[in-house]
């Protein structure tokens, strides 16, 4: 019975962690967003609120909870509110199962920090993170505009195509990890001294394609394309409902799919890898704490990038998209499998 | 004579090694680190040229009239011209060559000594496109456009202009501007300094 | 009991989700006026009361080749994961797998399955 | 004791969301309740220790079956499908034995996977290698034929579906020309 309080403090404690990356960390990613796409500009961005504008998604969040809650004539108003409530469970149930850095001991409990080591991680990833699409399709269907109602097919169509690539890029390091949790995968990368992007480049850039086709970022943004679709789905919510659609599907699930490709190809919270040598660890000096920071500092950087390709690229036209997938992602992934295959019982000396 | 000019389709390698993605990051990651070249608005602002078309407003009598023509309709329309006051002649031209007539309402009245003045003049900026063709009709350069453009009210009443205020923003006008020589910028040397010392050169485009 | 942890961490979101939804209602003003919840047309009269109108889905077969990937993948999945202990038996029947599906892939690309299913026109 | 608790749970939502799909008139809510009844079955997978078919069922029939729904969605002829009268009277009569034939074979089937299915003997393998490599190490040894063939399935699964697909395309461009 004491086993099972311990675990349901930690849990409860693990879940507030994670809540508080989800909300806190999510609404801060929308000041460096604006500040990133700003300096691209050579604008300063937001700079009135706070020192540099540091407080400016406070400002916000106040703004959005103010407004008066409107609904649109012609709708369906329980699907209306729904379509909110499948954004935001599915794309934060991914971090249940990102691991942040390896076991630790405090007061001689030991804790993982990933909040269900689940055998079958990767693949509950996956299926979470397709789901946004209902909660796109709902809101396009129950808004009952056409802007919103193209906005969703869209979205429906790009996640048929990227659906298949994301798993089919996975396999590769998977076969080199031999195993579906993305704690053990992590650690097989350490104990095998390799980061798999040194063995899965083609996977990698595949998997990114998908992340960004699966957050609906550029070049993959036409579900909102604000020029023709006027923000696509959410043009008839308001005040925190339409906070909550970016929130979810540019932030909170840009921040899960960039950890599970840091945990896939870039070894999780290990430090800088040589190739089959070993680790260098610069941080050395923050001791027990230097994995964490690792983490972190990887799925930022990783963001950067991906916030970086938003402010750089066009958007590609639908067609296009659907058909980079199944023309090229598809048989470069298959490729890849194959050649990972060949290559795997090298690794597994 | 059109010159065509096509994009030169990209090879195999800059296909496969993404090459062209490469090239448009390395670009906006060198401006991300650059110094930004924009004005804060509403803490800096710059001055608007000479032949902005802002807000409307009616020059006064300063002695710096179109000379036969002012005389020409002063004597017509047996207008009393006071110094300081508007040169509005009470033609209503403006009001015939303006799109959408009813945003004027101009009224003369007549002085105990037998002339005339304009009494009311009534600009509904709500209507108004800024087309300017009222400017073009003016035959005593009297309705011009300053370079006031920050026109947003917090009522309709304030979006109308009277004739009280179509003077003071005319007044405020020849006592900055007149004098000025016509060009498009008046700090151009301001605009050289944003543009010019960051290096900023249009892309040609490749063939 | 990992799973419960899931289905914990699944209840604290939904309430989390329901705040959202109630929240402005909560703190919102209600100043109702005539037109506020008319659905954005750009400024113009709505020419139907329903905007959930049937129209021609470009990608409609691809859900279907979607569908056939998937299973694929599923059984791929364990695979993956003993194909350590497999050795080269392993290798010769995953492969032998993804040839079949290759093909399956080339005759949907040479049917012109894989494009877009619009005439040219409706771009 | 808690996993009974969470077991009905989830099997009294599936029943629910069951009889929503067969008797809601408005095919979106079908859709939702289809989805509400297939998550909740990957619920009962993941209590009963079967946490590859869980995850798979969420994956295939959660996001790609559900999602090919959606599309039909948009296909659908609105004012035809929200009224509420029987279109396929006759045909839902000819089915009906058809379907009790179903479910008597379905019960029969299950019955005799009872009596000869191993009686706890994969159990220790479970828990020591994990489900997948289980799962795995039958299929890709003891099964491979079957799983070979699965391929050959799949092929002529998805050469029917182009077939098919692209009919409806051409006649589409008939109409429209």
């Amino acid at each position: 019975m004491d086993s099972v309080l311990a675990w349901l403090i930690i849990t409860v404690i693990k879940i507030l962690v994670i809540l508080g990356i989800v909300l806190g960390i999510g609404a801060y990613l929308t000041l460096v967003e604006r500040k990133v796409a700003a300096h691209i500009q050579r604008r300063p961005g937001p700079m009135v609120v706070g020192w540099h504008g540091l407080l400016q998604p406070l400002a916000d969040g106040l703004k959005l909870l103010t407004k008066e809650d409107l609904f649109p004539r012609y709708g369906n108003r329980f699907l209306y509110n729904l379509a909110l409530v499948l954004a935001l469970v599915p794309a934060t149930l991914v971090f249940a199962v990102v691991p942040f850095g390896p076991e630790f001991e405090t007061f001689g409990i030991k804790v993982k920090p990933i909040l269900t080591d689940v055998n079958v991680g990767l693949l509950l990833v996956f299926a979470f993170g397709s789901m946004a699409v209902f909660a796109i399709a709902l809101a396009g269907w129950a808004s009952n505009s056409k802007y919103a109602l193209i906005g969703s097919m869209r979205k429906a169509g790009i996640v048929v195509s990227y659906e298949v690539v994301i798993t089919f890029a996975v396999m590769g390091p998977i076969i080199l990890a031999g195993t579906l949790s993305t704690y053990e995968i992590v650690q097989k990368q350490i104990e095998q001294k390799l980061w798999y992007i040194w063995l899965q480049p083609i996977a990698f850039v595949v998997y990114m394609f998908a992340v960004l086709a699966e957050m609906g970022r550029v070049p993959f943004d036409i579900q909102e394309a604000e020029a023709e679709l006027v923000t696509g789905f959410t043009v008839e919510y308001g005040g925190m409902k339409f906070g909550l659609f970016p929130l979810v599907e540019w932030y909170v699930e840009g921040l899960s799919l960039s950890a599970i490709a840091v945990v896939l190809f870039l070894g999780g919270w290990s430090p800088i890898n040589i190739p089959f040598l070993g680790f260098i660890d610069p941080l050395f000096f923050l001791g027990p704490l230097s994995p964490f920071v690792w983490f972190a500092l990887k799925v930022t950087l990783l963001f950067l990038f991906i916030l970086w390709l938003h402010w750089t690229l066009p958007r590609y036209r639908i067609d296009q998209i659907t058909s980079t997938a199944w023309k090229v992602m598809l048989p470069l992934t298959f490729v890849n499998l194959v050649l990972t295959a060949v290559i795997a019982p090298l690794i597994w000396r | 004579m059109v010159k065509k000019v096509f994009e030169k389709p990209l090879s195999w390698l800059e296909r496969i090694l993404f090459l062209d993605f490469i090239r448009g990051l390395s670009i906006t990651i060198r401006h991300a680190f650059r110094r930004t070249i924009t004005t804060h608005y509403p803490y800096e602002k710059l001055t608007p040229p000479k032949r902005f078309r802002g807000f409307f407003g009616h020059k006064v009598v300063n002695g710096k009239e179109p000379q036969p023509a002012f005389d020409e309709w002063v004597e017509r329309f047996k207008i009393k011209v006071e110094p300081g006051r508007s040169r509005c002649v009470v033609c209503m031209l403006c009001k015939r060559a303006c799109p959408v007539p009813q945003l004027f309402e101009i009224e003369g009245e007549k002085l105990p000594d037998g002339r005339r003045r304009v009494s009311v003049f009534n600009m509904n900026m709500m209507l108004c496109t800024f087309c300017g063709f009222c400017v073009d009709a003016c035959p005593v350069d009297c309705l011009f456009q300053s370079d006031i453009h920050e026109t947003a009210s917090y009522t309709r009443k304030d979006a109308v202009l009277n004739l009280e205020l179509l003077e003071r923003i005319g007044r405020d006008w020849q006592a900055r501007r007149e004098d000025e020589p016509d060009r498009i910028w008046i700090d151009d040397a301001q605009r050289q300094k944003l543009w010019y010392e960051n290096d900023l050169k249009l892309p040609e485009v490749r063939r | 009991m990992e799973y419960m942890a899931l289905l914990i961490f699944f209840g604290v979101l939904m309430a989390v989700a329901l705040l959202f939804v109630f929240i402005n209602n909560l703190l919102g003003p209600k100043t109702p006026e005539a037109m506020e919840d008319y659905p954005y047309e750009c400024g113009v009269p709505l020419y139907d009361r329903s905007a959930q109108a049937t129209f021609h889905q470009g990608y409609y077969l691809l859900g279907l080749l979607l569908l056939l990937f998937d299973i694929e993948a599923a059984f791929l999945f364990p695979w993956t994961v003993v194909y350590r202990y497999l050795g080269v038996f392993g290798f010769i029947e995953m492969f032998l797998f993804i040839f079949i599906l290759t093909y399956g892939l080339l005759y949907a690309w040479r049917k012109g399955a894989l494009d877009w299913q619009f005439e040219e026109e409706y771009f | 004791m808690i996993q009974w608790l969470v077991f009905f749970l989830f099997s009294g939502i599936a029943v629910l969301s069951a009889l929503g799909v067969v008797f809601l008139p408005n095919p979106i809510y079908v859709i939702l309740a289809l989805l509400s009844v297939l998550v909740s079955v990957a619920g009962l997978f993941f209590i009963a220790g079967a946490e590859l078919v869980g995850a798979i069922q969420l994956l295939i029939y959660a996001v790609a079956v559900t999602v090919f729904y959606v599309f039909v969605l948009t296909a659908v002829p609105w004012e035809k499908a929200i009224k509420k009268d029987p279109f396929y009277r006759v045909e839902g009569l000819i089915s009906f034995p058809l379907v009790l034939a179903l479910y008597v074979e379905m019960v029969l089937v299950f019955l005799i996977g009872v009596s000869v299915s191993p009686k706890g003997q994969f159990r220790e393998l479970i828990t020591k290698f994990g489900n997948t490599e289980v799962v795995g190490a039958i299929l890709f040894s003891k099964y491979f034929l079957a799983f070979e063939l699965v391929s050959l399935v799949l092929l002529i699964g998805m050469i029917g579906a182009v077939i098919i697909g692209r009919k409806e395309a051409q006649t589409y461009e008939d109409h429209s020309s």
